[in-house]
This record gives structure tokens, C-alpha cells and sequence, in this order.
């Protein structure tokens, strides 16, 4: 089959979905002219138009609010808020506004948006261009929330996201976009439901959870710990609101042990979430406590030297399930410094 | 500036409008005195010539954006006081099912995008509006209530600037009461008037009297016009004063009693009234029977809120969501 | 002793330390001539001056970025952020600048600051002025975060706060300051140092974690419990950053039970963190799932039919601990709604 | 409008300060070129006037809040090239001890509030810097650069607001280089000047030509010493260009090379050579020397930055409190 990367995929999910509904728009920094920071709308403003592909001034709370009105009248925007750590100075547009207004609004009116971000480190970009938010969106009631690792999934999952009828916020990882590796993506069209995950290699021995980048990790270090006789299986939830919990309900019954891992900053992050859910109503069935492999509760370092300690590698997956299967008790588990 | 050559029809038309604020004002108090309705109301008693001038100048199907001192706009531009009563009760027959209470009123129907309760944040949710108006190639155009206090949010300035940079149909209607809870304008802002704020965006700014709903209705007609013809946002500022506390039994000290009876004297009910009666238009005895009417019309529209059910427990988790409500509310 | 609420702690607590410290100053929307719209601050600005008390321009974003400019000359700003709910409007300033300015700077500078806001349902307020908001603060690293319930906890924690190098949450339920309550609380000085739990109510069946107002809900549930013969551990966190687990392990490996309780939404709330904890850490010591009793997955909604059935209330607390006692594997677990 | 009468020395330094500056960009290019510096940098060569005219008219102890393209705004203010270069490469003797990287230089003791990776976020910081100086009674004036971009912003507002009402002594400067990224300004503003938005907030505006580094000087000079006397803000538009892309490798499609051109024919570094030439301050042969002396420092800088040690891993966790740090970071 055909093959692409991230990048392209979300290119093209976003061109076919302007052209199967006009009203569709786009809007952010630099999304016209410049076809946008990263490249995945060069041409968008020649093939659609002015009127559909807008370049806006930097006021991420204002062109967001913009969309949320526009969403009203029955247009379907798709906002692109640059780096995700500029969603703080959106945040009241996403979290008071666009998350609320149905609810607030007795179900009589939507906002069907989709808010475009990429997220995430690796890159030096420091304290303010490499964090991973989602935490901050799926605590909001109103909100949903994807954020998918491969070229089939972020294809499928944002056309889906556009499609609905509710605000989406849909993280990309910005890594991604600069990872080479593609993936089979059919030409035909297709769409991904929204809370679905997708058990990306089976396994018998331990659940590892993860989304977005981290999928990549925890498939690396699945393949590094097969070597070593111990079966991980890997699931990608990759929508975290609504979350599919009877995939990973299942996957446990059967492994009776879950490590979640996270980019975002372990204190918070949405990996409590499931690990609480884990505990809770799976506390039967685990043979071993639920772990996270997690950012440090730290801000983003700048230095080379300093940012890859501070984030999820590969490596800490290994050590952490290696412990967990073999350690017992009173295993010393390896987290991100 | 005005030009005060309006027919009988249209004057008392515009009188009995802003009797129905006031009207509707006064007994939302009253119930909320008797804790019928609970929280807190922010009224606009005293501005009724900012909401009704404003929407008077509109078109059924043209659109607003409401404060959360909305109730006025919401009935100018048309809003059920009977269903906008029980949304302030939180009853199911409400606007918003009772989900969303005083500051929360909209109902796409009547052309009300919604109120808030964030200060300044309706701001460019009208402008989307607006924007959704020119690529839609439809005629709508969209006004943002807003107050003094709201002037003062990065919003508004984002907003005013997308609007204009864009050439949107859309009006910024400031209604300046002097007062952002207790704070008086003049104490956070360095320029005279709000519309000299029209200059960063290169738009026109027009002050207005608030206290007469003729002037606001001739600024707002003439703002929407040039939005209507493809000129772009305009941005008014009517002069206006709230009679009652920030929110109900809010204690006022940050004004005097001074102040509060100057304004009253130039009241916007009353005026009109004079006005009508001195052009012959209609006998006190009319007007008391407009007056009796508007009455009767709130005491039903209490009543309608009263006798109407409450939301039910079951369906708390409902509407959160358009999309797979359960399922997304669930996990 | 002499016994006051919740509102009179803080208004002495602020007023000792601008008595004490001429370098605090309060900022925020209507502090000054109204004394703030809780009346937590008249007549500060008579003792005080117009120079040191500052009634603000509604710009959420703007005057805190102006109070972390001020902090970094120098003085020490409280600021007050009059509903929680507009603490998204001024997110920015909050999450990407005070809480990163200390690391970003590697040490040199510091953002000695407090961020006063009331929390909290219950009074009919509404999605947007009713929310419970701590989660979106814990996960951001370089924000200490405060939750007190207490008269008593309320003056200690503000005062430690006011006097702390770095920026502090510090969020007050806005239903305590009407709640009549009075403690005891002495008029000598004192303070409360951040990061220490309370245990509220010692017991040995099982651990109740709470913070702010739902304080008051669990001590009420662990009388109603006792009276079943259920001893019930009431453990305040007070402080969830940083958060004395030691005190929550020290409860648990008693009681071997623990439920947390908050008043937030639940998904994505500060419970999940500590469950996972909880979960993780003390694995081998617990015999049930650690529960949760938090606020439903939806935006407050006004109709006071509603608000109240989507809130924990002691009720909620007093069944799932019964349950999480009495019910077994297969009870079934009582929540908000 | 520039009265031009300034001594040999003064010329002299201003040449060299701009030297500076653009060496410093320059080398900083090479090594970025080579990957010493990893991720992007913004430079800022072709505005050498604005930072080099705005920080000249500043004391050591005023302070300053620099842009994401603000190394020669840290250099022209005092910044050490050597602890820049090592902030740039993300080592321990870095000023943020390489935490913080290109976009985040702070350094109190040079009068450096922090540079911000957020667009507009400082301009508030800087007002709440020149709060500081008002309740503290001390005289420091703190001056905001930021882009044309920023201007859109609604910490912009918010900011000039409360200067403004509140009277501070703060200097904006905005350096208006046409765009933001790949927007620009003239599509997204409807005003020609941004200085003319100091008209919203009744504070002087001011443009000036952002290439003649003697007319920056002057005009910051001018808002400086209002400042200083307690007449308030100013905001001063500066109308500059940068010859490369947003950030080093960055495509550039938005505009062309005509336009280019165009700019770099009013440089504002040849243009002061040809001055001091024309004036007889110097010979061709005494600013080589100057030329040659700036490029041994920025060599000595990169030379410092290249031996400097990298922050250990064991130290990652550290700063992120500045008390009681290990136990906040724990839990
Ligand atoms: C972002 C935000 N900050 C603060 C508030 C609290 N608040 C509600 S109304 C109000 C005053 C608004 O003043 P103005 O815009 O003049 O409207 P008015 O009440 O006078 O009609 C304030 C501060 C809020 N709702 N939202
Ligand atoms: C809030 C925010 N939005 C977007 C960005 C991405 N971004 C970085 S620089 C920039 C352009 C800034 O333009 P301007 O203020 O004119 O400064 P210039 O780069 O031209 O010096 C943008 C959009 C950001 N850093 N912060
Ligand atoms: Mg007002
Ligand atoms: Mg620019």
C-alpha cells in the first residue's frame, strides 16, 4: 500500500475535508501565505481561497474565540493554535467558551470546531514551545480530545474530528512531523471513530498504555523486550476524551499489569487518570501496582543536555516493565530522571 | 443630532419596549427578593435605551451577543420574557433548560448568540459571527454588547482589530454605565470617551447619549448600514448608568446618592414619555395603559416561570456534548 | 479562644502581612474602594494607600503579568483573580510566565507572588462562575498550589504563602466564605508551613482525603460513619504542591482503605494523581481500590434543581465508604449523579 | 527631525555597538549553521538601530524586556556576548545556566527582565516592572520591545491600559519590521501606523525611522526622560526590517527580493559609517579596526560558549522552585 508520514497525512485529511464541505474554514498564524510554520497548508490558500484559509493576527484567544462564533453561524472552522503552549493565552476561548456552550446553552447550541495544536519536546524549543497540555483539555467537560501517533491514525482521527459536532482539541506531536517513518495509508478514503483505541502490538504479559510520540517509545521498547522473553502488549488510546476503557479493561484482564506512559508531566497528567480508573475497578485483577513512566515535574529545559533526561525515552519503559515483571516489591523503578 | 421625526407608531413603540425592560427588571427583583430566583441578577434598570435603541435598529434576523446585564437585550431583541423568566429560574422550560440562569441566556432563534459571564469574551465570538456572515455571502449583521469594564479586556482589542482588518458587518455597542462593578471608569482608562478607542483600529468610534433611545437608535441604524453596505465595524459608545447594585444588594459605596439622582433625572422612560405627550401622540391615560399591560405581561411571564418543571436529575449529564453525550460525559 | 470564619482569617492574614511587609501589595478587581466584591479587603485601601492597594482594570492576563513584573522588582503582589473561572482568561501569565520564570532564568530570578482566588459550586453561579480549577494549576511545574478549608488553615497557609519565594495558588471555596462556622483561631501570630497535611479526624477504617470545602463534607460523613461503627481518617491535604504523601501513607498503611474526595470535575482531577499514588506506591497495603467522590464529567449547570446533584455532598461520601466497607467486589459505587 | 550634532565618540560607540550587535547575529548563524546551536534562533540582523538607539538612551540600571529576537536587544543593553553564546549553546555559564536558551535571556543585574517565548506576554512584565519603580520610589525607567505582531495581541492592550491610566514610567517600543513571521502587518492591521494606537490609551505615539539609529536614539531619549519626570509612557514605533528568515532556514516565500533590497539600501550600519566618514570622525581604515576588534570579540565569545560545561544531568530538576525546591518537584 501507499505509504506517507505524519505530516502528509494531516495535509491530506485536511485538504479532502475542504473540499467535501465548503464550510469548512481554516484559521491561524501563518495557515495561508506560508501554508504554516510546519508546511501542512502550502497551497491551501491558492486551491480555497482567502475567504476559507485565514491568516490571523496573533491573538490566539481572539481568532479562537473568532472560530467559536463562526462554529455558531454553521461554519465548521479548524483552528491551528501554533505550538500547543499557546493555548494558555487561549485558554479561556477552549476551556469557558467553547467547551460550555452547548451545555450552558441547554444543548440548542454547538460549536463545531476542531482546534489543530502540535504538542510536545525533544526539539530544544524550552519552557514554552515544548510542553504537552492535554491535561488542561481533558479535565474540561465539553471538551474532546485526541492526540494520535501514526499517519493512518492522525489521518483518520481529524477527519472524524472535523466531522463532529462538538469543540475537539487534537494534539499533534511536533516530533512527529520531522519522523521519517511512514505508514500504510490507504488512498481511499476512510475515518477513524473518535474513542477507539487500537491495540498497536499484542501481548500477554504486561499492558503498556500510551498516546501521541509516546506510542513509538512504547512500541520500540515492546520489540527491545520480546528479546528478553517478556510479551508487552501496546495500547494506543489515542482518544482520551471519550476514552475507550474496555480495550484497556481487557488488555489487563489479561496481563494483569499496566504501565501508562506520558510525555506530559507526570504530577496532573492524564496518566493519574487512568491509572486511578485502573485501580480502581480493575484492583482484582492487577498482580502488580499500575506505573507511570512520565515527564518530570519540571519546565521544558532548553539545554541539549538536560531535555531528553527529563522526558520519556524508551529506555525508561524497558526498565520500568523489566522491574515490574521481575523486581517485585521492592524494585527500585527508573522513571524519567 | 437627532433628528426626532419619528411617527406615532415608532415612538410608542419604542416606549413600551423599554417599559418592558423595566418591567421585566423590576419583577425579576421582586422574585429574587422573595428567593425565587436564586444567585445573583445584574440588572439594567436605567439602561433600557442602550438595549432597545440598540435593537430596534436591527433586523429579526441579525444577530447579538448579550453581557451578562442581558436581559434587556435579550427582550429587545426579542426574547419570550415568559421562557427568559424561567430560564432565570432554572426551570426545563427555559431558553437554556435552566442549565444556564441569568448570565447564560441565547437562543439561535431569536437571534441571540448568547450572553456570558466572562467580561469581554462575547466580544470576538460576535465578530465570528460577523465573519461567518461575509463567507456564508448571507446579510446578517451581528452587534456585541459590551460594557465600559469589558473595554479594558484583551479581547476586545483583539476583536475590534480582526473586525476591522476583515471589514466585518458587525457593531461594537459599548454600553458605558460609568461602572465595572465598583470601579469607575475614569480610574482605569486615560481617555475621555471609550469611542476614541475606534482610532487603534482605524474604524469610527460615536458617542452617544444612552438615556435617549432616539439618539441610540439613529447611531445604531447608521452603524448597521455601513455594515449592511461592506464598511465595516463601527464602534458606539452610549452614555448610560445603571440604577440598581452591580448585582442585587450590592452595596454601592463607591457612588453617591448625588450622582445617582442626576442620572435619574435624566432617564430615558421618562423622557420619552414627555416627548410623547408633549407631540400629542398619546394621553398619559395611553401610556398608563401601556404601562398596565407591560404589567400584566411580566406578572405572566413569573407565572409561566413559576408553574413551570424542573429539570430532572436524570437528564443532569445531558447536552454536555453534541456527539455521543454518554459516552464522552462517562469517560 | 477566640473564634472567627473563613473570610475573617483571610482578611487578617492579609492585613498582618501588608502591616508587616511594606513590599506586599494587593491587586485585583475591586480590592480597593469596594474591598473586594467578598468585602475581604475593606478599608485597606484607607490604611494602606491607593499606592499598595490597586483596584484594576478588568485584564485578568495583564495585571497578573504587571504583579509578576512587580515580583521581580521586588515587591511581593497578592493578587486576587475574583472568580477561579477567570483564571483561564489570565492562564498565560499564570502557567507559561510566573511558573516558569524561576527555571527559565536557572535560578536568577524569582516570582515571589500570591494568587488569591475563590473557588467552587453552589451558588447557583453557573458554568463559568462556579468551577473547581485546582487541576489545572497542579500540573504545571513551578506553581505551589493551596487549598485550605479551615479558618484556622486559611490564615496560617496565607500568611506561609505571602511569604514564599515562589508563585502560590492559593484557592479559597467561595461557599466557606459564607459558611458561619467560626474556630478557633489565635490572635497571636502564626503560621502553617505549605506542604503539610492535617489529619482533620484520626480513625482507623479507612482514610478520607479531601481538600477545601469537601473538608467539611468528609468530617461530616466520618460523624455520620461513626455512628455505624465505621471509623473513618479524615487526612486535609491542605497544600497539593507540594503534597505531604508521607502523611497519606502513614494513614493508609493504618487503615488500608482510602477514598479521595473533591469537589472538581472528576476526570482529570488532582484525585486521579493521588490515586495513582496511592495505587502505585502502597500496592501491597491496601485492601480495596482506592476510591474517588468528585464533582461529574459535565459544566456546572445553574438550574439549582441540578448544581447540587453534581457535587459531592456528604451523603455521596458517607455511601461510597459504606460500600467501599460492607460492599464487596461487586458493590456498586455511588458518585455525584 | 534628528539634530545630528553628536561628538566623534558618541558616533563612534553607536557604530560599534551596531557592529556588535550584527557580528554577534552573525556568528551566531555560523555556529547554528554548524549545529553547535541546536533549534532555532530569531536574529535580528538588520535591526541593529532599534535595539542599539532604544537600550543607548537607557542608565545601566533602567531595565529591559526583550522579544524571542532579542539577543541584540540583551548586547546593545549590556549583555556579555560570551554568556550569551553560552546561553545560545544551552551551557552552565549561560545567563539562565542554559535553561532557558535563545529565546529566554534574563539577567537582573544587566537589567534584563527576561526575554518571553510568548508574543506579548512581556509588555505587561514591563509595566509591572514600572510599578515597582513607583511604589518603590526609586527612578529605574523600563523600556518593552516587541514586534508589530505583538501590537495584535491583547496583552498589548491590557498593558498600555494600565500604564497609562496608572500614569508609569515604562517606554514601548515596538519594532515594526513588517512582519510577523509570514503576516504582513498591512493585511492584518487597518491603521497605518501602530503608533497611532497610542491614541486608544491618550499617550503619545511616535514613529521613527527604525534605520537612522540616531533618530531611535533620540526618540527613546525623548520617552525616556518623560518617563523619568513622571509623565508617563510613550509608545514609539519603530519602522526596521530583518534580512533573514522568521528563524535561521526559514523559507521566506512570503515576501520578495526587491523588497529586500529595498531595505537593505537604507542599512542602518552603512548609512552611520557613511556619516562618520563624510563627518571626518574617522577613516575607513579606524572602523575596520573597530570592525576587526567586534569580530575577535564574538570569536572570544563563541570560544567561550564552545569550552563552557554543559548543566549536569543530576541538576535537571533543579530551579523549578526557588524554595523547597526538591520536595515541590517530588510530589
Ligand atoms: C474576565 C472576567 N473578569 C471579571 C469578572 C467579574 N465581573 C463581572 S461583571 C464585571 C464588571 C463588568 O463591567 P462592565 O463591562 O462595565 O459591565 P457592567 O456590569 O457595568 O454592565 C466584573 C468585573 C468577569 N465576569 N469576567
Ligand atoms: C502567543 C504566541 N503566538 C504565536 C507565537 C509564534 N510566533 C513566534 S514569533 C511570531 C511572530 C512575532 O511577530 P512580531 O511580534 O512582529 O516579532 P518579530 O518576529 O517580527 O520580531 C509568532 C507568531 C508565539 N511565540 N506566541
Ligand atoms: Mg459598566
Ligand atoms: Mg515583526
Amino acid at each position: 500500500m501507499r505509504q506517507i508520514n505524519y505530516s502528509k497525512a494531516i495535509t491530506e485529511a485536511l485538504r479532502e475535508e475542504m473540499r467535501r464541505d465548503e464550510k469548512m474554514i481554516i484559521m491561524g498564524e501563518d495557515m495561508g501565505v506560508m501554508g504554516s510554520v510546519f508546511g501542512l497548508t502550502v497551497g491551501f490558500m491558492k486551491e480555497f481561497g482567502e475567504n476559507r484559509v485565514i491568516d490571523t493576527p496573533i491573538s490566539e484567544n481572539g481568532f479562537t474565540s473568532v472560530a467559536i462564533g463562526a462554529a455558531m453561524r454553521g461554519l465548521r472552522p479548524v483552528v491551528e493554535i501554533m505550538y500547543v503552549d499557546f493555548a494558555m493565552a487561549g485558554y479561556d476561548a477552549i476551556a469557558n467558551q467553547a467547551a460550555k456552550v452547548s451545555y450552558m446553552s441547554g444543548g440548542t447550541l454547538s460549536v463545531p470546531m476542531v482546534i489543530r495544536t502540535p504538542a510536545g519536546a525533544g526539539r530544544r524549543s524550552a519552557g514554552q514551545h515544548s510542553q504537552s497540555l492535554e491535561a488542561i483539555f481533558t479535565h474540561i467537560p465539553g471538551l474532546k480530545v485526541v492526540a494520535p501517533a501514526t499517519p493512518y491514525d492522525v489521518k483518520g482521527l481529524l477527519k472524524s474530528a472535523i466531522r463532529d459536532n462538538d469543540p475537539v482539541v487534537f494534539i499533534e506531536h511536533k516530533s512527529l512531523y520531522f519522523y521519517d517513518a511512514k505508514c500504510d495509508v490507504p488512498e481511499e478514503e476512510y475515518l477513524i471513530e473518535l474513542g477507539k483505541a487500537d491495540i498497536k502490538r499484542a501481548g500477554n504479559d504486561v499492558t503498556i498504555i500510551a498516546w501521541s510520540q509516546e506510542v513509538i517509545h512504547a512500541l520500540d521498547a515492546a520489540a527491545q523486550l520480546a528479546e528478553e522473553g517478556i510479551s508487552a502488549e501496546v495500547v494506543d488510546i489515542r482518544s482520551l476524551v471519550p476514552l475507550d476503557f474496555d480495550t484497556i479493561r481487557n488488555s489487563i484482564i489479561k496481563t494483569r499489569r499496566a504501565v501508562i506512559v506520558h510525555e506530559a508531566v507526570k504530577r496532573g497528567g492524564y496518566g493519574g487518570e487512568i491509572a486511578a480508573q485502573i485501580s480502581d475497578e480493575l484492583f482484582d485483577y492487577l498482580d502488580a501496582p499500575v506505573k507511570r513512566v512520565a515527564g518530570s515535574n519540571v519546565v521544558i529545559p532548553f539545554s541539549p543536555a538536560l531535555e531528553d533526561k527529563i522526558i520519556p525515552q524508551t529506555g525508561n519503559i524497558v526498565a520500568t516493565v523489566r522491574e515490574l515483571l521481575h523486581g517485585g516489591k521492592n524494585a527500585v523503578f527508573t522513571n524519567a530522571v | 443630532m437627532v433628528i426626532r421625526k419619528y411617527d406615532r407608531e415608532t415612538l410608542i413603540k419604542f416606549y413600551r419596549e423599554m417599559k418592558r425592560v423595566r418591567e421585566f427588571e423590576e419583577k425579576a427583583c421582586e422574585l429574587f427578593a422573595q428567593g425565587m430566583i436564586e444567585y445573583n441578577i445584574h440588572t439594567c434598570i436605567g439602561q433600557e435605551a442602550t438595549a432597545v435603541g440598540g435593537c430596534q435598529a436591527l433586523e429579526k434576523s441579525d444577530l447579538i451577543i448579550c453581557t451578562h446585564r442581558g436581559h434587556g437585550q435579550c427582550l429587545a431583541k426579542g426574547g419570550d420574557p415568559g421562557i427568559m423568566m424561567a430560564e432565570l429560574f432554572g426551570r426545563e422550560t427555559g431558553y437554556c433548560r435552566g442549565r444556564g440562569g441569568s448570565m447564560h441566556i441565547a437562543s439561535i432563534d431569536v437571534g441571540i448568540l448568547g450572553a456570558n459571564g466572562i467580561v469581554g469574551a462575547g466580544i470576538p465570538i460576535a465578530v465570528g459571527s460577523a465573519l461567518a456572515t461575509n463567507i456564508l455571502k448571507t446579510t446578517e449583521i451581528t452587534l456585541a454588547f459590551f460594557g465600559d469594564g469589558a473595554s479594558n479586556t484583551g479581547e476586545f482589542h483583539e476583536a475590534l482589530n480582526m473586525a476591522s482588518a476583515w471589514n466585518l458587518p458587525v457593531v461594537f455597542f459599548c454600553e458605558n454605565n460609568k461602572y465595572a462593578v465598583s470601579v469607575d471608569i475614569e480610574r482605569v482608562i486615560k481617555v475621555k470617551d471609550i469611542a476614541e478607542r475606534a482610532k487603534a483600529y482605524g474604524i469610527p468610534g460615536v458617542v452617544v447619549d444612552g438615556c435617549d433611545v432616539l439618539a441610540v437608535y439613529e447611531t445604531t441604524k447608521k452603524a448597521v448600514e455601513r455594515a449592511r453596505e461592506g464598511q465595516g465595524p463601527t464602534l458606539i459608545e452610549a452614555k448610560t448608568y445603571r440604577y440598581h447594585g452591580h448585582f442585587e444588594g450590592e452595596p454601592q459605596v463607591y457612588r453617591t446618592e448625588e450622582e445617582m439622582s442626576e442620572w435619574k433625572k435624566r432617564d430615558a422612560i421618562k423622557r420619552l414619555y414627555k416627548e410623547i405627550i408633549e407631540a400629542g401622540f398619546a394621553s398619559a391615560e395611553d401610556l398608563a395603559d401601556i404601562d398596565r399591560e407591560v404589567k400584566e405581561e411580566m406578572e405572566e411571564a413569573a407565572l409561566f416561570a413559576k408553574n413551570s418543571p424542573w429539570p430532572t436529575e436524570n437528564e443532569a449529564l445531558m447536552y454536555v456534548y453534541s456527539n455521543d453525550n454518554e459516552r464522552s460525559v462517562a469517560r
